[in-house]
């Protein structure tokens, strides 16, 4: 680990310069509708740096909407397939915030444990994150609930924090360092400095240990009725989430040929659970926000051991019903 | 998995000359699930059909495509084929390689290329074919006929008279219709009822027909072979059964002044009342409306002195239900009354008359015993002008449609005066005369001729009253315009034919189509034109369109020959290409959500109102579409409206259509 | 506001209702849908301008089917959607009791849905944004090129989540086509064609049954103006064929009529 | 490099229009071996999403005929199958898809000639246009810009 300065004059020229190394920059931007994304850029006068949070993460980078596993043809009497993991290319993604790095990490573990996935692994390999801490937040942040800051650096390979008129800069990987390398003299060595005065406050609305324990007997609790009354069913809050991992499988081909794809898919979702003969388990919205939260805070702990919301607040921001997770949290787990 | 094999048809040379048929057939054999392809010289002869058998059976084909001409031409024969083989006649597809490719392009690559392509659709809906089986539905073998007028008589004799059962139901208390009240009938002057009540009797008589009149239909439900229909016998407060018709009830009953439907007004009745001395059945009925004990609870003279005591004041509507597999619709026909022309003074001038109050005027039954007298003051008339065309194409009173009838009886009205008073006037002003039919002209002929009725070219433009005349102005256009007056003792208006005021009522309790002016459609104009829309249900008579007396009797005839025809075997066999809603099993049942919009889609009304409820508790649980396939025709308007495709249509289905485009436009290789 | 509140918590005591949809203030003084289970809790209930979800949808959710007798808090968006949804019967499984608050604060106890149409053709507010209508006439106002550019990169952003079918009260099927697989109509996927599918259907299947809520347009969480869509297709309609979503119980759904006198200039 | 051959799919009727151009062939006129026939019972079956299918599977030109008011052997298939196409052109007119590229007819039985006609004229009018790119661009130059498929190509 290394803690650099770097002025925010020479900023763009980083940033330009990783443009112009050929890696893939994914950046926020702000678009015509008021909402901001994670896009492609081409120069840091395109991106946004006036922002809390952008309205999806940006997990797509490892875990596209759209994923070819391989694609299939079929000739007269024989029968080719193709995978084409050589053509993912080195991206860099800049911008995310501490909350986002963290949420890679817990990707890591699900893509990555017992069965690893080789084309998470493949994507997440060929990925550098550059985080930003946060220097403001809002009534949807509770990262510091559920165990995070708005200056952890866990997950991020550069963790840039504004101080004043320039970035502190943590580079903590070997990616980080190789990030730099090219643009090594618009840094200036550091020492390490409190980062604290420059980061945003985020209310604490729970203690985690609290509610890890009480989710273990939340299932039976009445109030998931009213808590997920207002669930309209969408996928949004499941798409924006840069935790959640659920995935379809589907085959898309006409005639002979065809490509097997994974996409994204969301447990909000009524066709979800549902089984061939009609029958579905989580037969309501209840039962499927309820499996929603308790994956969140009760199944990941126990399946890998660490909660998987990492209290960005982009499902309360987004959701149709103004549904609010942590109030929803603190109702269930009442008594 | 599939086993598809594809008959190439070279149809002589007809689709070799230009498509390279052993190509197609080689490039058919390489296609995903065909297992067999060849080319032949005549698929459709006896070697080519048994090749194809033989190879269905060889090869174990699970469905087969022939290239051939048009499906138009020969699907009957090739399914024909398919099922002689021992496969479903419906896993089979015709590729249009003649009218559509060969006989429309030139000998090219492109052609063979065309002829490759349809192939390749067609193999691959049938792949997605599934085996269909004919719908049998069955027959009730019952006819319903509405109304007693003529074309309901004479469809009720055939039908009877072919030995099935008949119920016919009037609504008014005898039957005979609009006939029976005609003096003389065109183009032979023979009395109406002479040649009329004989049929009435034999219907009263026949063994094979129930007769209700008095009666209604309350709801119609069911579909063709299974109709359910709900009859209401209004309350006549006289027990036919009791009833020998005597009629002293009638000549006792103190209300006297109530004007006579059946002589057009142009006389009065009684409150309890047969409607005319040869009426069927020759019964009375109460005018409840009219009748004094209804209207202040006292008088009940008729019940006093009836002598079998069936006068029954107490009676009550009461609903039947009956079950028949055909109705014929044969509920007639209105005419516009004198009240609808202003420029005829409104109906106010009581020498002005319509052309059926003149028939009750001529009539021996009539008011007057056949003479012809005015309303006004019983004078025998001088001067009687006919104005033909009063209504009728006429855009301005929104009957743009020609009445059919007027020009024959306004020649034959004028006629009968003049037989009666011949050195009285008649004039007729009509805009065209229009005498088609046997005998229908020569008819015109002579009023103009012999008779010497006064025909003038021409329209009326005003009536009004002058010193006990009538003051007629016309023009006649064959002498340049040139302005008309005439001193008429009485006006008789050809008034426009019009539908009955119930027509449409009747029309959607049926689910029959009926157009602007509440006639009731055909199937087709021309080639289906006396069924309707709804399978079972036929039209007789001028409630389809203004008719006269043999049209009517012609239709009604046809009417019951269509009945019969569906009567001929105790199933009905229908192609299965029908809609379907799906199906599954709890706790969905369906995917339909119940929003029944395409039950409005539906031409057919074929689409009903499914509940589904639990066994056990008997709650709703779901409401959804049904297909009712004995009415569905197999359009699949619904399938293509149906959102969340949860109707289909069998032989046509989305799987199907989608492959098809899907194959069309893709070649596998 | 107290009104409102000791009218609900009438219903409740009179055994009216067992829950009543409103609107409450969230935490952050946003206004939130609510579900008020007893007379004590209709103090949270508020009823103001910015109350612009529509409520409708919730009325096709199994748990509150399940409780029967539901009350609803109506804006004039719920209220054309109650009736639009009755025409196309839809509620028979659930008693409602429907209120609403007029522009002079009084509350409006609907006896029946009678009423609520009568209500509804008095009222009929223009309810479309100015900002709705600058965009329609902006892309009305664009070369065909530029219209398909326009909406292609709008598509090319969607990420089927469904919020807007979710939000949608007249998108009520319990299988929607895009979950048919036999035949598959739409990818399941989220790429531009099937996007643009999704849309064009979208907007084929509320053509004329869509009441311009415009939830559609608000959670689109990428932020497509897709309400736009339908409420062009509905001015079509009301131009072609004069019928009006949401109006008359009767339906009245122009897709499912014709005349055979209706014009079109595009047909050889 | 050849001309440019469109692919062209024309979903009709099987009664008026599949008839009709039977009668062409009977009457051997003769017409461009561009389109091609999907039969369907009635223009009122004919789904909106089939055409959508069409262009999407490569079709550069589409043409929907069926009987002519009135004609319908099914009496109404045909003017359902009106309002349905008015709206949804005027749907596609407002996305901005090329309406060009889709023919709308009525064509009888009897009208084999006007078939044969209708076919060179949209074949005629989809060659000058070219073939249909459209929907191909979208998944691939517009959306390269876009961040997700960037990665994934």
């Amino acid at each position: 680990m290394e803690i650099k300065t770097i002025n925010t004059t020479n900023i763009s020229t980083f940033f330009n310069q990783l443009v112009q190394s050929g890696k893939i920059v994914i950046a926020p931007v702000l678009k015509k509708s008021g909402k901001i994304f994670f896009e492609r850029v081409q120069s840091y006068n395109q991106i946004e740096t006036d922002y809390i949070q952008t309205a999806f993460s940006a997990k797509s980078v490892v875990f596209p909407k759209v994923e070819e596993l391989f694609s299939y043809s079929k000739t007269t009497d024989n029968f080719e397939t193709k995978q084409s993991l050589s053509d993912i290319p080195e991206t860099v993604v800049w911008g995310l915030r501490p909350c986002d790095s963290a949420a890679f990490n817990y990707m890591t573990r699900f893509f990555m444990d017992e069965n690893p996935d080789i084309y998470f692994a493949t994507r997440k390999e060929r990925t550098t994150l550059i985080a930003i801490s946060c220097a403001k937040s809002d009534e949807a942040c509770f990262c510091t609930s559920v165990g995070l800051d708005p200056g952890k650096t866990k997950g991020s390979d550069i963790q840039l924090t504004l101080m004043g008129n320039e970035y502190y800069v943590e580079v903590i990987t070997e990616k980080g360092l190789s990030a730099i390398k090219t643009s090594e003299s618009l840094f200036t060595s550091s020492t390490e400095k409190s980062k604290e005065k420059y980061l945003a406050e985020p209310t604490t609305k729970f203690s985690i240990e609290e509610i890890k324990e009480k989710m273990q007997n939340a299932y039976d609790n009445v109030a998931w009725g009213q808590e997920s009354m207002g669930c309209v069913g969408c996928g949004a809050c499941a798409f924006a989430c840069p935790t959640c991992t659920c995935f379809d499988i589907q085959d898309e081909g006409t005639g002979e040929n065809g490509k097997r794809i994974r996409c994204w898919d969301a447990c909000g979702f009524s066709q979800f659970t549902k089984h061939a003969s009609g029958h579905n388990p989580k037969p309501n919205q209840t039962a499927r926000r309820r499996q929603r939260l308790l994956h969140k805070f009760k199944y990941s702990v126990e399946n890998i051991g660490m909660v998987s919301c990492v209290g960005c607040g982009r499902c309360i921001r987004i959701c149709p019903a103004h549904l609010n997770i942590f109030e929803n949290i603190l109702n269930v787990t009442k008594a | 998995m599939a086993r598809i094999g594809v008959f190439i048809c070279h149809c002589g040379e007809n689709i070799s000359a230009t498509v390279n048929v052993t190509q197609v057939a080689e490039a058919a054999s390489k296609l995903p699930g065909v297992t067999y392809a060849t080319d032949y010289k005549y698929m459709c002869s006896d070697p080519g059909q048994t090749m194809i058998i033989e190879a269905i059976k060889e090869h174990k084909l699970t469905g087969i495509v022939v290239g051939s001409c048009s499906p138009r031409m020969h699907e009957a024969t090739f399914r024909k084929v398919a099922e002689k083989a021992g496969i479903n006649s419906y896993l089979c597809e015709i590729a249009n390689l003649r009218e559509q490719v060969s006989w429309v392009h030139p000998k090219s690559d492109a052609t063979t290329q065309k002829a490759i392509d349809i192939v390749r659709t067609l193999v691959q809906k049938v792949k997605q074919d599934s085996p269909l089986y004919p719908i049998k539905v069955p027959v009730t073998k019952t006819a319903l006929i509405i109304g007693g007028g003529i074309a309901g008589i004479q469809a009720a004799l055939d039908i009877a008279n072919a030995g099935h059962q008949v119920i016919i139901i009037e609504k008014s208390p005898s039957i005979g219709g609009h006939m029976s009240q005609l003096s003389e009938t065109f183009p032979t002057l023979d009395c109406s009822q002479c040649i009329l009540t004989p049929r009435m009797v034999e219907v009263a008589q026949h063994p094979n027909i129930t007769l209700h009149t008095f009666a209604e239909v309350e709801s119609i439900s069911g579909f063709v072979g299974n109709f359910d229909v709900n009859i209401k016998l209004k309350a006549r407060s006289v027990d036919l059964s009791k009833c020998t018709g005597c009629g002293t009830c009638w000549q006792k009953c103190p209300s006297k002044k109530i004007p006579d439907e059946f002589n057009e007004g142009l006389s009065d009745r009684t409150a309890i009342y047969t409607p005319f001395p040869q009426a069927v059945p020759n019964k009375p009925v109460i005018d409840r409306a009219n009748c004094i004990w209804f209207l202040k609870g006292k008088c009940g003279l008729c019940k006093k002195n009836c002598p079998t005591g069936a006068i029954d004041y107490e009676m009550q509507d009461e609903i039947i239900n009956i079950k028949v597999g055909a109705i014929v619709t044969a509920t007639g026909f209105d005419i516009k009354h004198t009240d609808f022309f202003p420029e005829y003074g409104y109906g106010q001038y009581r020498n002005v008359i319509d052309g059926l109050q003149f028939e009750r005027l001529a009539s021996a039954s009539g008011p007057t015993g056949g003479e012809i007298r005015r309303p006004s003051d019983g004078k025998i008339p001088e001067k009687i002008v006919f104005i033909a065309c009063a209504g009728s194409r006429d855009k301005a009173k929104g009957i743009e449609y020609c009445s059919k009838i007027c020009c024959m009886y306004t020649a034959k009205h004028a006629m009968l005066y003049k037989h009666k008073k011949p050195e009285g006037k008649a004039y007729v002003f009509y805009m065209d005369i229009r005498a088609a039919g046997k005998n229908y002209d020569e008819f015109v002929r002579r009023a103009i001729e012999k008779d010497e009725v006064l025909y003038i070219r021409g329209r009326v433009s005003r009536i009004y009253e002058k010193n006990d005349k009538l003051i007629v102005k016309g023009i006649d256009t064959l002498l340049n315009a040139q302005p008309i007056e005439i001193e008429a003792d009485m006006v008789v208006l050809a008034t426009a034919v019009v539908a009955n005021k119930d027509a449409e009522l009747l029309a959607q309790k049926m689910h029959i189509s009926y157009d602007k002016h509440h006639f009731f459609s055909e199937a087709h104009p021309k080639l289906r034109p006396v069924e309707t829309n709804t399978a079972g249900i036929m039209l007789a008579g001028a409630c389809q369109t203004a008719k006269d007396i043999p049209d009517t009797v012609s239709q009604a005839s046809a009417a019951a020959s269509k009945v019969l025809g569906l009567f001929s075997s105790d199933e009905m066999t229908r192609e299965p290409i029908v809609a379907v809603v799906n199906r599954m099993a709890p706790p969905q049942f369906t995917t339909c959500t119940g929003c029944l919009l395409c039950m409005e889609v539906c031409p057919y009304n074929a689409i009903e109102r499914e509940e589904i409820r639990d066994r056990r508790t008997g709650d709703l649980i779901k409401v959804a579409a049904k297909v009712n396939a004995g009415l569905c025709q197999g359009c699949g308007t619904c399938v293509a409206f149906c959102r969340n495709k949860s109707i289909d249509l069998q032989g046509f289905s989305n799987q199907q259509m989608l492959s098809e485009v899907i194959a069309l436009l893709n070649q596998p290789f | 506001m107290k009104l409102l509140q000791n009218k609900v918590a009438e219903l409740f005591k009179n055994g009216t209702i067992n829950l009543m949809i409103g609107f409450k203030n969230a935490l952050n003084k946003q206004v939130v849908p609510c579900f008020i289970e007893n007379s004590s809790q209709a103090e949270q209930l508020i009823y103001t301008a910015d109350c612009k979800n529509n409520l409708s949808v919730y009325l096709h959710k199994p748990e509150v089917k399940k409780i029967k007798k539901v009350g609803i808090i109506g804006n004039i968006a719920t209220l054309r959607s109650l009736i639009q949804l009755t025409s196309e019967n839809q509620l028979w499984d659930i008693e409602q009791t429907i209120l609403t608050v007029n522009e002079k604060d009084e509350i409006i106890l609907f006896k029946n849905m009678r009423e609520v149409e009568t209500y509804v053709q008095t009222y009929f507010p223009e309810n479309h944004t100015e900002e709705d209508k600058k965009l329609l006439e902006y892309i009305d106002s664009l070369p065909r090129e530029e219209r398909w550019k326009y909406w292609m990169e709008q598509f090319s952003t969607c990420i089927k989540c469904y919020a807007c079918r979710a939000v949608c009260p007249m998108c009520y099927c319990t299988q929607c086509t895009v979950e048919c697989n036999q035949p598959q109509w739409i990818k399941i996927s989220s790429e531009t064609t099937g996007n643009l599918e999704w849309h064009i259907m979208r907007a084929m299947h509320l053509a004329g049954r869509c009441i311009e809520c415009g939830e559609c347009g608000r959670v689109c969480p990428v932020g497509i103006p897709i309400h736009l869509l339908t409420t062009k297709m509905n001015q079509e309609l009301f131009k072609e064929f004069a019928t009006r979503p949401g109006f008359s119980l009767k339906g009245e759904y122009a897709m499912n009529t014709f005349k055979p006198e209706d014009k079109e200039g595009f047909i050889k | 490099m050849s001309e440019f051959e469109p692919k062209i799919v024309a979903f009709v009727c099987n009664w008026c229009t599949y008839a009709g151009a039977d009668l062409a062939g009977t009457n051997r006129t003769k017409y461009a071996s561009n389109v091609k026939i999907i039969r369907f019972p009635c223009t009122g079956r004919i789904d909106f999403m089939l055409l959508m299918k069409a262009f999407e599977n490569g079709a550069d030109g589409v043409i929907v005929s069926g009987c002519h008011p009135n004609d319908c052997h099914y009496t109404s298939g045909n003017f359902h199958a009106r309002r349905r196409w008015i709206i949804f052109r005027s749907l596609l007119d407002f996305i901005g898809f090329d309406t060009d590229r889709i023919t709308f007819s009525w064509i009888s039985a009897a009208e084999g000639n006007k078939w044969a006609q209708i076919v060179d004229e949209v074949t005629e009018k989809i060659k000058s246009k070219g073939p249909f790119t459209d929907l191909k661009k979208l998944n691939c130059t517009l959306l390269k810009q876009l961040y997700d498929e960037a990665i994934t190509k």
